[in-house]
């Protein structure tokens, strides 16, 4: 009846995953019963779980990628704490299948359910704002692809509770991961929840791309997008690229597991370097859909704050569609030391030292940017230099890696994982704080209190460099990633550095709640009643903060690059025009429920009880077919409505 | 503007003008050109009209003239008013299978001849 | 950093160290431009000269595209280069003959076969200073990796399958080696030491292993594949010279079992069905 | 949402760069991106079986399997259902309901009979001990050419649903679109198994 599912799964003999399990558990069930006290949930319904407004979603997006990351930072300093105590011949606290769990489980979460719901968070609010229109092109679609991402979310976090996570890395490399070796749950949590948050994943660059290319406000020709447009686009083509082989190969997997076919097995002519090649053909293009649209930030960031046109617009747009292109090619530096010939490593080898420079350009083209202009240091701006300073030292490193003899000393110690997190926090992480502290106004009406925000930043970098410099140094010593104690009493000094390093960067993540919180108890001295803080220079400062559902009650025409900006030089900003009724996509269930069934049928594929899968299973597609019967999907607001609304936010104080 | 004879999820005027330029000529023809693509693959399979060793090739140069007939005739890709969108999107979509592919059998092959 | 004691891992690191220095010259300027520029054009600098239209200029994005280039082009020669001539695969060319070593990753330790010598060690690896070793490397599990940092390149070891690496230790000296790729709960403590010996030397350590200790049978093999961490150096009296071999096809735990390794790439016999 | 303000007004906009797309162009452009990741996806798997096909771990390979008779009539069937519902869309485009109706319950017929021998040629595959589980050939063979199957039967599922809907609501412009986005749906099957036949069959067989 319940499959492989019985009281042992839950961690009741295991002291950390259990009180860990018990206060999260907690936290939740105060968070409902507050929403319940208050009755907060029809609200809730109404105007957020089933919303279709790409704002709302990205909103969402963002909330889901910061909870994580809390998660996922526990995790970290976790594992920094072993590492810096299991050294010698002391174990640690936490004995190895514990330890396993947690690198692989961070891995995970801060790639899946951080990096990606972060970036399609800052996608969804910002590119039909800047492109000057109404909505994605599905909207429908974007509720399911966001709610598909939650589920995959709730699922590896799960795993923390009944049953338990893999122990395989974030890679799940087979024959580890085959039944053979990894016969628990484990895997199955990591195979499910990541097929169904990728489905979601695939659905969200679907809508992307064909926003991008379809709808634009009258005269937004390609060579006026903003260049965040243009990242978000390269960004969506990869995933349209590349998720779909993550899940074939993550199908292959799963036939292996669950009816013992022979993909990656060791046995009846599986080949396991297939499943290596495989997953890095989707792997390397990943990376650079996380980092592309974080250069699409700072190309915003460092223009609107150097009061100046990003330098040179068509360099920047060729160098991001180059990086687009070459990253599907490099894909076989993950593992040049698998034992490929010369010259196959050579090439990928010289493949990947090429992206190297599209991205320096990029790396020039901000610093020519901020030549002559007038630099303001907000906040975003403190992320753009940390994050130009810090991101050519993990570039540089980088190439180092590219090369595959110089691969061959240090593949596989934690110089590589030094390596990816000075690009990812250098990158990644810094272009969305950027991007949170830019846009918030935005999307909430209010800025951010910029001490705190500075504050914050600081801690993240000085953070940053003590947590892993010390790993590039031990990397050179021969230090092996992955290891749940380390022998050499030598590295201890080291170790204890980059544990400092976590610590201080968790100063950095208080200083950022405490930012949040201060900036929610002043919000009314810090109203963004113009909708334009910074004097910005794209349309998403045209509307009024927080933008009305249809963003924009007549439609903008484009004439420019760096559209309102221009408009604002010419004077005809907030012109007030005749309204005429306009159409928002209504509010629908469809994809909260979509993935409640989803969830359900991966827990119970993931447990074995066939019965609910099926169950689960018929349920998505009767909803599915229930929405595609449907056909009342938009409303109308009036014209009326709309002069009522432009009235309400242009009268108190005219915008530009 | 949003009449009963205009249902409201109709965003654009004109959208009927966007028909498509398909005839049942045009599938025809198209059809026909993939039944003897067809006919001559399965030939070219099972016969030695082809030099034995050049028989992979020629199949392979079948499925390329057949996807073709396929994508023009039947998908009609060259016609419409939206077609440089289209066919970007294709070329991209057969250079990552391409990449796919012959990626995969290049590395894995090397692989195989580099671990006797 | 690390102190290589091999020409492998010297050619390395030299590599290393001259890559980075021809980056540095472009990554320092770069961050000092950054630091200096944010600096003085921030907004409250009256000095400053501004040019805010100043958006394009074709020289500019000329200098900007070619450093990286250059750049680039440079070091993807040297990659070209320095991935053929270090290739693991590459025989060390020095005047001696090199010693074949066969090596086996079990859970959780290191299996090395002497076939030339008909001995085995577990989780210790004694090599002759001054001679190229010759390793063969397998898996009777799951993925893994070998390396010995201050000798040089690392490779993986996987089922099924034969990799090559060449290695040579100048002086004699304990050495370090290490599992990098994770292979399950046992995989911290899966390290051992290679002692280089002069060569003179290593004949005497294969008399003195002959002398004593086990033979590694089927049945001890067996007993090695079950999962096991830190185990402490063991060494074998004799061994099947074709144990290696016999891992590789899968048969060496039941031999009645028909091969059931990868069809295409036999590690001993002709590739099955060309 | 587009406005309906005047200027939206005018004839219809021919280049993106003229304002958003109108719907039909949208939904058709997005779901031909979505056909491009199918593909994508399928690509993974002819990967894994150019790479494996010859795994056959001592197990039968394609030349025992293979029956190009089957195969042939299968490749006739899918082709000719290409054909049907190429001419089913032209006669939804004129509004001929009855022709529609005709035309697509003949697609049906030949996807069903399609689908039918391939599971009869998988049942006798694995009758004869050749299941999915009896080498890494076999898991490949069955995988990709399972998938394509896969896609046919929710081709067939969908389509009964779509003739359902225009039985119900007429040929309106919203069931008009959720039509043509079967009709590609269906072609790219074919293209997929043109990439089967020749390279698992014909290739294989050989
Ligand atoms: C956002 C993520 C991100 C980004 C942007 C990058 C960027 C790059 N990465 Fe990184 N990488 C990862 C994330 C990322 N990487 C992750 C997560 C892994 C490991 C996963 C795992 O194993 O778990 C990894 C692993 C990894 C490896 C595998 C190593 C191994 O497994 O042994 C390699 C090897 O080539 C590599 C190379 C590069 C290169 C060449 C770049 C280039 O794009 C960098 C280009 C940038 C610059 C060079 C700086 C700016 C340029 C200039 C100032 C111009 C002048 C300079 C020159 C011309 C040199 N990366
Ligand atoms: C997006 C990717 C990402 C990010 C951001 C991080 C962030 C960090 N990572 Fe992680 N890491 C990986 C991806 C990432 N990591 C991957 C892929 C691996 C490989 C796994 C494997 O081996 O399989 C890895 C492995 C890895 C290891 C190696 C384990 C080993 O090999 O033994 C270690 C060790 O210290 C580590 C530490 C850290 C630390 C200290 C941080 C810190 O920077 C902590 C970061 C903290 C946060 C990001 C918290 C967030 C902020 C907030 C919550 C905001 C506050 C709220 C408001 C603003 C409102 N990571
Ligand atoms: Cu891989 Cu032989
Ligand atoms: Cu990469």
């Amino acid at each position: 009846m319940l499959g492989r599912l019985s009281w042992s799964a839950i961690p009741f003999d295991q002291p950390i995953p259990l009180i860990t399990s018990v206060v999260v558990i907690l936290i939740v069930l105060a968070v409902l019963a507050i929403v319940t006290v208050k009755g907060w949930w029809p609200y809730l319904w109404r105007e957020w779980i089933t919303s279709v407004d790409h704002k709302r979603i990205g909103i969402m997006y963002v909330f889901l990628g910061l909870v994580m990351m809390l998660r996922g930072f526990a995790d970290a300093i976790m594992m920094r704490t072993q590492q810096a105590v299991a050294v010698g011949s002391a174990q640690g606290y936490l004995p190895p299948e514990h330890y396993d769990q947690i690198f692989s489980a961070h891995g995970t979460i801060m790639i899946f359910f951080v990096a990606m719901p972060l970036i399609f968070g800052m996608m969804n609010f910002v590119v039909p704002l800047q492109l000057g229109v109404r909505d994605v092109a599905f909207p429908v679609l974007n509720s399911v692809a966001f709610w598909l991402t939650a589920s995959g979310a709730l699922l590896v976090n799960l795993s923390l509770f009944i049953g338990n996570f893999a122990r395989t890395g974030w890679w799940n490399y087979p024959p580890l991961s085959e039944l053979a070796y990894s016969p628990g749950v484990g895997v199955d949590y990591y195979l499910w929840s990541l097929q169904i948050s990728g489905a979601g994943t695939l659905m969200g660059g679907i809508n992307m791309v064909t926003t991008i290319l379809k709808l634009r406000c009258p005269g937004m020709s390609y060579f006026r997008m903003p260049v965040f447009c243009w990242t978000a686009l390269a960004s969506s083509m990869l995933i349209v690229a590349a998720f779909p082989i993550l899940t074939a190969t993550f199908v292959m997997l799963l036939l292996d597991r669950y009816v013992g076919m022979h993909f990656f097995t060791n046995e009846a002519g599986g080949n396991q370097m297939m499943y290596v090649n495989l997953f890095w053909i989707w792997g390397h293009p990943e990376v650079y859909i996380l980092i592309l649209p974080a250069f699409g930030v700072f190309s915003e960031v460092i223009a609107t704050f150097s009061g100046k046109p990003l330098f040179g617009y068509r360099s920047m747009v060729l160098a991001t569609l180059a990086i687009c292109i070459i990253s599907f090619m490099v894909w076989l530096h993950h593992f040049f030391t698998m034992g490929a010939g010369a010259d196959v490593n050579a090439f990928f080898g010289i493949m990947s030292m090429i992206i190297a420079v599209p991205t320096g350009v990029k790396i020039f083209n901000w610093l020519f940017t901020m030549f002559r202009g007038s630099v303001v240091f907000t906040t975003p701006v403190l992320y753009t230099i940390g994050f130009m300073v810090t991101f050519v030292i993990g570039g540089l490193t980088g190439v180092l890696l590219a090369i595959p003899p110089i691969d061959f000393v240090v593949h596989n110690t934690v110089f590589l994982v030094a390596h990816f997190h000075n690009v990812i926090i250098g990158g990644v992480v810094f272009g969305m704080f950027a991007a949170y502290n830019y846009w918030f106004p935005k999307a909430f009406g209010f800025t951010l209190h910029d001490g705190w925000g500075k504050a914050g930043f600081w801690c993240w970098l000085v953070g940053f460099y003590l947590a892993f410099m010390p790993l590039y140094v031990l990397g050179l010593l021969g230090m092996a990633r992955r290891l749940q104690h380390i022998d050499d009493p030598g590295w201890q000094p080291l170790l204890l550095v980059a544990e400092l390093g976590a610590v201080v960067i968790f100063l950095g993540i208080l200083c950022q709640i405490m930012q949040l919180y201060v900036s929610i108890r002043t919000r009314e001295q810090r109203r963004d009643q113009a909708g334009d803080p910074w004097n910005g220079r794209t349309l998403e400062w045209s509307t009024s903060s927080p933008p009305p559902p249809y963003n924009f009650a007549v439609m903008p025409k484009v004439e420019t690059l760096d559209a309102f900006w221009e408009m604002k030089q010419a004077g005809r900003a907030a012109r007030q025009p005749p309204y005429e009724a306009i159409e928002v996509p209504r509010n629908t269930g469809t994809g909260f429920i979509t993935a409640f069934f989803a969830t359900m049928t991966g827990f119970a594929a993931i447990w074995d009880i066939w019965w609910m899968a099926i169950l689960g299973l018929l349920a998505i597609v009767i909803t599915a077919s229930a929405f595609g019967w449907s056909e009342n999907r938009e409303q109308e607001i009036s014209a009326d409505e709309l002069s009522r609304r432009e009235d309400a936010w242009l009268s108190p104080g005219p915008a530009a | 503007m949003v009449g009963a004879d205009r249902p409201l999820h109709e965003r654009t005027p004109g959208v009927e003008a966007e028909e498509s330029r398909a005839n049942v000529l045009s599938y025809t023809v198209g059809f026909g050109l993939a039944v003897i693509l067809t006919v001559m693959s399965f030939v070219v399979a099972q016969t030695n009209l082809l030099w034995e060793p050049g028989i992979p090739v020629g199949l392979v140069v079948l499925a390329f003239a057949q996807i073709g007939v396929h994508l023009v005739f039947f998908l009609h890709m060259g016609s419409g008013s939206d077609n440089t969108n289209n066919i970007i999107a294709l070329t991209y979509g057969v250079w990552i299978v391409f990449l796919v592919i012959a990626g995969s059998c290049w590395i894995m092959f090397n692989l195989y001849a580099n671990m006797m | 950093m690390i102190d290589p004691k091999g020409p492998i891992a010297a050619a390395e690191w030299l590599l290393m160290i001259n890559a980075t220095e021809i980056m540095l010259v472009v990554v320092v300027p770069v961050i000092l431009a950054t630091l200096g520029f944010a600096w003085w054009y921030r907004a409250s600098n009256g000095r400053a000269s501004r040019d805010p239209a100043w958006a394009y200029q074709g020289s500019v994005e000329f200098v900007t595209w070619s450093i990286p280039a250059l750049v680039v082009i440079l070091l993807g020669g040297v990659c070209w280069i320095g991935s053929h001539q270090l290739d693991p695969r590459a025989p060390i060319s020095v005047n001696a003959k090199p010693l074949q070593v066969d090596v086996v990753s079990l859970d959780w330790k290191w299996l090395f076969i002497y076939p030339d010598q008909r001995i085995a060690a577990v989780n210790e690896l004694v090599i002759p200073a001054e001679t190229p070793v010759s390793f063969r490397l397998t898996s009777a599990t799951v993925m893994n990796s070998f390396f010995v940092p201050q000798l040089g390149s690392q490779i993986y070891a996987m089922t099924g399958m034969t990799t090559h690496l060449n290695l040579l230790a100048d002086k004699p000296g304990d050495y370090p080696g290490l599992a990098t790729n994770f292979n399950g709960d046992g995989f911290s403590d899966m390290h051992f030491i290679v002692t280089a010996v002069p060569a003179g030397d290593f004949d005497g350590w294969i008399a003195k292993v002959r002398s004593a200790g086990a033979a590694l049978d089927d049945p001890g093999y067996a007993q090695l594949t079950k999962p096991s961490s830190g185990v402490p150096p063991t060494t074998y009296r004799s061994v099947d010279p074709d144990l290696f071999e016999r891992i590789v096809d899968q048969t060496a735990l039941n031999p009645d079992k028909a091969r059931a390794g990868n069809a295409w790439c036999p590690p001993t016999t002709a590739a099955a069905g060309g | 949402m587009t406005a309906v303000t005047t200027a939206d007004r005018g004839p219809a906009p021919l280049a993106a760069a003229e304002g958003p797309a109108p719907t039909r162009t949208v939904v058709a452009y997005g779901f031909w991106i979505f056909l491009l990741s199918d593909i994508i996806m399928f690509s993974g798997l002819f990967a894994a079986y150019s790479v494996l096909w010859r795994n056959t771990a001592g197990g039968p390979d394609g030349r025992e399997l293979f029956d190009l008779r089957n195969v042939f009539i299968e490749t006739a069937c899918l082709l000719l259902s290409s054909y049907t519902c190429g001419l089913a869309a032209l006669s939804a485009e004129h509004r001929q309901i009855g022709r529609f109706f005709v035309l697509e319950a003949i697609t049906f017929l030949l996807g069903a009979a399609f689908l039918l021998i391939e599971i009869s040629e998988f049942a006798g595959m694995v009758a004869k001990g050749a299941g999915p589980s009896r080498s890494a050939f076999l898991s490949a063979f069955f995988t990709l050419v399972g998938t394509h199957g896969a896609h046919v039967t929710s081709g067939l599922l969908w389509l009964i649903y779509l003739v359902a809907q225009v039985a119900a609501k007429g040929l309106r412009p919203p069931v008009l679109r959720r039509l043509l986005c079967f009709s590609l749906f269906w072609h790219a099957l074919d293209i997929i198994w043109v990439g089967v036949f020749t390279l698992v069959y014909l290739m294989g067989a050989r």
